[in-house]
């Protein structure tokens, strides 16, 4: 039994279709990550699960309930928001417990349930506090914390993280990932634009572009076969990189062609039978091209050289074009030095041009 | 040259501006060109007026109440003495004791009167009366008895404006009427405490505050006018007020001893009239051209004929006793007859205290009169503090 | 020369200072220069020529002699100068809290997503284009037992029906409340509408999910929110409170009686109708001293310790 | 069972709170147009109707003389010219008052938030309480100023007056508009070698549209039905509508033509209710985008 | 000659001293960036820098010349903001001529100038739109374009790559990197909190923390021999992992000891002689982790397992606590998995645990 699933929904603002019969399902205690650039939907999706916005057509289930008419209180879903939107001048404690109040929950019962949420979270010393007294991480946490009180058996997370900077929002991420795990059977639905954090959080990743699913699949699915040139381009940072080139038939099966780099593609596994001479770009992930003084294509020039501590972004150039290349941090390299760039076949991936589905 | 005159008044109803074209009519024709700059409210056009005399850019004349209203322009030399005029028209003579009085600042004129006004006149609505069966009432009490009547036929006995003002008016009426023309002097002139605590004075403010009863609930914050229209339509009966009120009767079409009347309420005699005026004044200047278009107006304001035609418009007799009022209407006849008697006259009380002091007073009185718990001994309470306190 | 040397910066650092500072800061302060001076000479000028007035025995025409505190001695035993000031402590209370409750109604209300927001919005808004003289002459004209509601009413076929506040001494001044909350709540609706408006979206979902009452949220969550806008209506409020006159006049000329008597009326009848410019300055004087005690601690932390953005 | 799958939009009732939400704004629209009903009927309406009738009828005989009355040939004093006349001062009097009051508190409230001056800050706090204190103790000492430097009853001295006495809301409004625009783009310019006037008048002011509106209509209404000091320093000659306004509905003898007086009203506040209706949601709008930062 | 020169100079707001006699040498062509938290001062010090401030006391020396008395615009600088602070109510193109229009340079001069600016920064298409018609990225490149125009010899950069995207501020870092290439000689001043893009972009990075100097070098020497506890913490990402324990004499020299925790000190680069029995801390990156079977600290077990795309980060745990490590993205570890890490011991850094100083 699925835990939230998504029938043939379809979301409409006036004359604008956002959705047009999406269907999905998340099973229990699945984190599901959607990931996709900014009004894509991913909100609006997360929305419609949540019943703050109305679906035109179609329907939700949660937890094996018909709950499209139901109101959000009532789905068993609790839900953090990037604003962290903490009710302002509440305590942390009053922020954690208000729903709790409204639904006349006893007391006792509302006490025990923050104090636990409270130390799950790390935050009993912060509960008489108030949220403008509170750093952003802090804040997120409080959110979290409101949402772990419900006890819902979905939540629901709208990019909880972007507000943050980049050390706390390591830090958090790892938290909710550690939450997840604690809390065993409950699924997570988390929206982010960051492709690191779907990487890094998802047991699934369900990527969107322009309100339609690209692909669903596991992190490393995804980052390995991407199934088309959006979601290849979109996940991986430094990005991929993209030559433009054709198939032609060569001595041992279909060889990749552009100018003169050339790829023989000896052990790259078609997703269907290829003929050849058809216009394709070749993706290949800066870590899967390796710097070498004779190497399968030769002729780069340093353009310019990115430290980044571990590993260092080269990129460099030939006639063709630029290409990054990421390479551990311990070799010295300069701009204008020459180079020849290794490639695995295994690894990279060939899109048609005109579709831009993977081949 | 053009003599231009610019004058600053506040009549601006429909029978006061009548009046007031009378003077601008008789100056056109003296050959001057009148500028009428009315501003609506005493309070406004005289603010607007010392304003302008203080920044050094006074109209050629300006309207005032006669009184102390001027004192102190008087005193600043703001203003002209016209007392060469007054002696060449012998004003002295030919004007009220009273009235000449007030004009005059350290033995000169320093205005010119140009009305007199009877501030407590009760108009009675002939109609009303008859259909009663009643007469008018000659004093106070009596006028208490006939209200009672008249209220229990469903009739407002007293049209009242419920304005601070208008409440002050009858208060005084009733002052001079009950308590006679020396209690009025000494309370608002020589503001003797020792007559203010006399009986005669507690019982004139008891029967004062039993007027509340003969008043309507709907006369707080009505305009004078719209109490004088009730006595025209004949919903009250009767109406105090100054003889400017007959303005309001005439414009209705009705004419004095007809379907009105007007009386004095006093000791039940002939009755005593307080008087008072509109004065113009003439704002200091050495601009010899300016003098001689103020001489101009001077003459104008005090021509018999044009004092006879404006004075019926605006309701008011002459100031000139010497001129003949056979024309006029019964009212101003009557008032004519009464002030012929020096002893029947006595002064407003703008004439007597200063605004100041009246202002205290009207304080006092709105209060006394619309806080029908107030007891009269109260009331004195509060007069003498004002007597103390205010300047 | 050594020393010099070393020196030099900090001997030279001062004058440039002096010109930079000049050049930077010239156009601004002359831009400022007229406000300046507006500030000396009509606000601090006037205020000071009016306080030194009110120890004075001036009447008709301001005189500079000295009579101590007499003016003041007179005035708190003056009954008039005391309803007023508690006229208008009754008020401002009212007013200002009217206001507010009803523009926050009004703000919530037109916030429920309704058609013909923006009619509603304009309706709500136009008396506040009205001025206080017609405002006072069209209240006082409804208000009129004779002509008005009551008699509106009556003739409907309820006789007995009596609304005569504005005749009735102790309900007077209640109708200028009635009429000043007319005339402003459109003001306050607006500021807190737009209050509203800002509210971040996700707190509403965020309440939604948490199952809690609409008329709750607003109650525990918008309101606090809305206090930055509130402070802003309130002080707009306040600053007509203080100025009050034009509608008491047209409304009810103080009375009945001196009902409805507010210190702003009590300044300008003695300044220009009862030639006793002493006690209305002496009037004002204390005005001026309730207001600045009241507000000055608030402009003080709001407004001048707090720095421009430059440092 | 009976009940259908859900699916799709949750059903909409027309819910008892729906109801009351409009029941409430429908009954606060009554309230507040009422006086201006009643206005309008009354100035429509014969004389004779008015004195029998229900003031919030609607005229059986409907007239527009009384309109036309007031607007030319009311009278006040010896004039009976309306209140045209007056309305036309009040337009030369509003216009430059208007303009020059913004345009001073925007350079004011551009100085105060993004340059430094020594003692500006004490200077506007002494100008915002001055908006506190009734003008009234002012008029005095005014009087005295102008006549003094001789522009007492001009055109000029009213605009002045006008002027100073907008100094402390306009101020305080661009003030608080212009801190919260970013400070960058302030430096930008500076960087970008603007000088106070050019920083102004070329980035800043092209970016106040918001604000100007609400200062706009806040001083149009504001200057519009000033009385007293259009009565105290504008002058014979420029005596503003609402001058004579008084002078017709406050003439004291007479039958009282309320028709006339409610039309001569209705037209004297005409221009702010005019500007109001045009620009009300620009008003909210500019409230929104700064005014009310407190 | 050094193109700026920040002398002895002080910066107060009212009482409180934001800097107090800080001196900082800038040289020509250097691209260097002040890097720190929120708060730190690193805006005030660009805006010193830019005259946008008065100093209190000291000096600023811009191309040999003493500028602290002079007008920013004077000063022959350019800068770019967070917030864009384009002008906007002009055309991309009034807005990059908005300065040599006030400095009354000839028209045909700043129609050219423009247009170049324009075409490096690929915004010619745009030159007739208004702001509010440009995406983010687009608008920080009109500004940066306003910054081109004005042919500064020191362009001030306060953190303009803050409000955007990942993906798009990958982008414009290697354009700004490759600017400054190509612009040769122009010194460039780079306020960021984000420690990615100093070490991406610096030639040398300035680490800031309240308002003092804590390090400046190279990237490089930054990440591997953070002079202090705060930087080691700040820069990289993953974290350093921190290890609090105390230096023991051993039989080969020094030993660092954690509870069960070993591990001996040879090779490690003292920066002076150090006594046995200190409080320290060890500082290991991620990346010099090494997972084994057999290792030199053993019976970890896995928390957390992150895949970053080409790597994966795993959170393991002894009994004294967690550390993450860094691992090539192929072998695949799962929460629970027992291991033993290797460590090498050139790459570690020792603190002092009472100072946070490098020993
Ligand atoms: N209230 C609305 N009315 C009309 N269109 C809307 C509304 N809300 C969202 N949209 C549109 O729906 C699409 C999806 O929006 P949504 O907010 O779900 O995007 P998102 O993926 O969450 O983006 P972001 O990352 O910016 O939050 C967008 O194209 C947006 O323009
Ligand atoms: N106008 C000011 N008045 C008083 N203190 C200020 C002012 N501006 C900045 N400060 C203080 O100076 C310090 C440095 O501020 P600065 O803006 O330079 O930090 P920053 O490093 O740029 O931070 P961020 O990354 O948030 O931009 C901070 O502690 C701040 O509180
Ligand atoms: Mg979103
Ligand atoms: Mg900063």
């Amino acid at each position: 039994m699925s835990a939230v699933s998504v029938r043939d929904v379809t979301v409409a603002f006036e004359a604008f279709r956002v959705f047009d019969g999406l269907s999905l399902d998340i099973n229990e205690g699945e984190f599901i990550v959607l990931l996709g650039p900014s009004g894509c939907g991913k909100s609006t999706l997360l929305n419609a699960v949540a019943g703050l916005l109305d679906v035109s057509s179609g329907q939700i289930w949660i937890g094996g309930k018909n709950v499209t008419w139901e109101e959000p209180k009532d789905r068993g879903i609790a839900m953090v928001f990037q604003s962290y939107a903490l009710y302002p001048r509440m305590s942390v404690r009053e922020n954690m417990s208000f729903g709790l109040r409204m639904a006349k929950t006893p007391k006792p019962e509302i006490e025990k349930r923050v104090n636990q949420a409270a130390e799950t979270l790390q935050i009993t010393h912060l509960l008489d506090r108030r949220p403008d007294q509170l750093s952003g991480g802090q804040r997120q946490r409080v959110a979290i914390g409101r949402a772990l009180v419900r006890d819902a058996s979905v939540f629901l997370f709208d990019e909880p993280l972007s507000n943050l900077d980049a050390k706390l929002r390591n830090e958090l991420r790892v938290e909710i990932k550690r939450l997840h795990a604690r809390l065993g059977k409950t699924t997570m639905v988390y929206v982010t634009h960051d492709q690191i954090e779907a990487m890094t959080l998802a047991d699934r990743i369900v990527v969107l572009k322009e309100q339609k699913v690209q692909q669903i699949g596991s992190p490393d699915e995804i980052y390995r076969c991407p199934s088309n040139l959006f979601v290849a381009g979109f996940v991986g940072s430094p990005q991929m990189n993209f030559i433009k080139g054709r198939l032609k038939g060569g001595d041992n099966g279909l060889e990749f062609v552009s100018g003169k780099r050339r790829l023989p593609l000896v052990g790259y596994q078609f997703s269907q039978k290829q003929r050849a001479d058809g216009e394709v770009v070749l993706g290949i992930r800066p870590e899967h091209l390796t710097v070498a003084d004779v190497g399968t294509w030769s002729d780069f020039k340093i353009d310019v050289v990115e430290p980044m501590g571990a590993d260092t972004i080269v990129w460099c150039s030939d006639a063709e074009g630029s290409l990054q290349v990421r390479t551990n941090g311990c070799k010295g390299s300069a701009p204008g030095q020459h180079l020849a760039l290794g490639i695995d076949t295994t690894q990279v991936s060939l899109f048609a041009a005109n579709t831009g589905e993977r081949l | 040259q053009q003599q231009k005159a610019e004058v600053l008044h506040w009549w601006t109803s429909a029978g006061e501006s009548a009046a007031v074209k009378v003077f601008a009519d008789q100056f056109t024709k003296a050959g001057g060109t009148w500028v009428d700059n009315a501003i609506a409210g005493g309070v406004n056009a005289r603010a607007a007026g010392i304003n302008r005399m203080v920044g050094g850019n006074p109209p050629t004349m300006l309207q005032f109440n006669t009184g102390k209203q001027f004192d102190e322009l008087v005193t600043n030399d703001l203003l002209r003495d016209v007392d060469k005029q007054a002696q060449a028209g012998k004003w002295r003579d030919i004007m009220p004791k009273s009235i000449v009085e007030a004009s005059v600042r350290n033995g000169k004129f320093y205005a010119v009167p140009v009305n007199i006004h009877g501030q407590n006149w009760l108009f009675y609505n002939t109609k009303v009366f008859a259909d009663a069966g009643l007469e008018p009432p000659k004093t106070f009490p009596e006028l208490i008895a006939t209200g009672e009547k008249l209220k229990a036929k469903g009739i407002i006995p007293i049209a009242l404006g419920g304005q601070p003002t208008w409440e002050h008016n009858l208060f005084r009426a009733v002052l001079v009427g009950n308590g006679g023309a020396d209690l009025f002097r000494k309370f608002y002139g020589s503001r003797d405490q020792q007559a203010v605590k006399s009986p005669k004075f507690k019982e004139t403010v008891e029967l004062f505050g039993k007027l509340r009863g003969l008043v309507d609930p709907g006369s707080p914050g009505r305009n004078w006018n719209d109490a004088t229209a009730l006595v025209i339509t004949n919903k009250a009966a009767m109406h105090f007020n100054g003889d400017w009120a007959k303005g309001e009767f005439i414009a209705a079409g009705q004419t004095a001893g007809k379907e009105y009347g007007c009386t004095l309420v006093g000791d039940g005699s002939s009755g005593k009239l307080v008087i008072g005026g509109d004065v113009f004044v003439f704002p200091a200047s050495k601009d010899k051209a300016a003098l001689a278009v103020q001489d101009k107006l001077i003459e104008v304001l005090l021509d018999p004929a044009s004092q006879l035609e404006f004075n019926k418009k605006k309701g008011s007799i002459p100031v000139r006793l010497d001129v003949d009022v056979s024309s006029m209407d019964a009212c101003a006849e009557r008032s004519h007859a009464v002030l012929r008697d020096p002893s029947n006259q006595v002064e407003a009380m703008e004439l007597l205290s200063t605004p100041n002091f009246s202002g205290a007073i009207q304080d006092a009185v709105t209060q006394y009169w619309n806080n029908p718990n107030m007891s009269a001994d109260a009331f004195v309470e509060k007069v003498i503090g004002a007597m103390r306190d205010a300047s | 020369m050594d020393t010099i040397s070393i020196r030099a910066p900090s001997i030279s650092a001062p004058r440039a200072t002096v010109r930079h500072r000049i050049r930077t800061r010239l156009p601004a302060s002359l831009a400022l220069l007229p406000t300046a001076l507006v500030v000396l000479v009509v606000y601090i000028g006037c205020l000071l020529w009016t306080v030194r007035l009110s120890f004075t025995s001036s009447a008709l025409l301001p005189k500079l002699d000295w009579v101590g505190l007499a003016q003041y001695s007179r005035l708190f035993a003056n009954d008039r100068f005391l309803t007023s000031a508690e006229n208008i402590l009754i008020f401002g209370c009212l007013f200002i809290s009217g206001c507010l409750i009803l523009g926050f109604l009004l703000a919530v209300f037109i916030d429920q997503n309704v058609r013909g927001e923006s009619l509603f919005r304009t309706v709500f808004l136009y008396p506040y284009a009205m001025s206080f003289v017609v405002t006072g002459v069209a209240w006082q004209w409804f208000l009129n037992p004779g002509l008005g509601l009551q008699k509106l009413v009556r003739d409907m076929g309820f006789p007995n029906f009596t609304f005569d506040w504005l005749v009735n001494q102790d309900m007077a001044i209640y109708t200028i409340v009635i009429a000043g909350i007319w005339h402003g709540a459109g003001l306050t609706m607006a500021i807190l509408l737009a209050g509203l408006r800002g509210v971040d979206g996700d707190l509403w979902k965020a309440a939604r999910v948490d199952g809690i009452p609409t008329w709750r949220v607003y109650i525990s969550v918008v309101l606090p929110l809305l206090r930055p806008m509130i402070v802003t209506a309130t002080v707009l409020l306040a600053t007509g409170v203080v100025k009050l006159y034009d509608l008491v006049v047209a409304m009810t000329l103080g009375g009945p009686g001196i009902a409805t008597e507010v210190p702003a009326k009590f300044v300008m009848d003695h300044l220009f109708e009862r030639n006793n410019i002493a006690l209305g300055t002496a009037a004002a004087t204390i005005m001026l001293i309730a207001v600045v005690s009241v507000l000055a601690p608030w402009v003080y932390a709001r407004y001048i310790r707090s720095q421009g953005r430059l440092g | 069972m009976n009940t259908i799958e859900p699916q799709g939009c949750r059903p909409r009732r027309l819910t008892v709170g729906r109801v009351g939400v409009y029941a409430f704004l429908l009954t606060a629209a009554l309230f507040i147009l009422l006086p201006l009903w009643i206005m309008i009927m009354t100035s429509l309406k014969p004389m004779d109707e008015i004195r029998l009738g229900n003031i919030v009828a609607l005229p059986t005989a409907l007239t527009f003389e009384a309109w036309s009355k007031a607007w030319s040939s009311a009278c006040t004093g010896l004039e009976c010219n309306g209140i045209s006349v007056g309305f036309w001062n009040s337009v030369r009097i509003l216009i430059p008052s208007v303009a020059l009051s913004i345009i001073v508190g925007a350079i004011n409230g551009y100085a105060l938030s993004f340059w430094r001056v020594k003692g500006a800050n004490v200077m506007f706090g002494v100008l915002l309480l001055g908006a506190f204190i009734p003008y009234q103790v002012f008029l005095y000492p005014l009087v005295r100023i102008f006549s003094m430097t001789g522009i007492y009853n001009s055109l000029l001295c009213i605009i002045l007056v006008h002027v100073i006495f907008g100094l402390p809301t306009m101020t305080l409004l661009f003030r608080n508009y212009y801190l919260g625009l970013p400070i960058e783009l302030f430096k930008a310019a500076r960087i970008d070698g603007g000088g106070f006037w050019s920083i102004f008048f070329r980035v800043i002011l092209p970016m106040s549209t918001p604000m100007l509106v609400v200062a706009t209509i806040l001083q149009v209404t504001g200057i519009w039905n000033d009385f007293i000091f259009g009565l105290t320093f504008a002058g014979r000659q420029n005596l503003p509508m609402t001058v004579q306004l008084n002078n017709i509905v406050h003439s004291t003898q007479g039958e009282r033509a309320y028709n006339v007086d409610m039309a001569a009203t209705m037209l004297a506040a005409l221009v702010p209710l005019v500007v109001y209706f045009v620009s009300g949601r620009w008003f909210v709008r500019g409230i929104a985008a700064g005014a009310v930062k407190g």
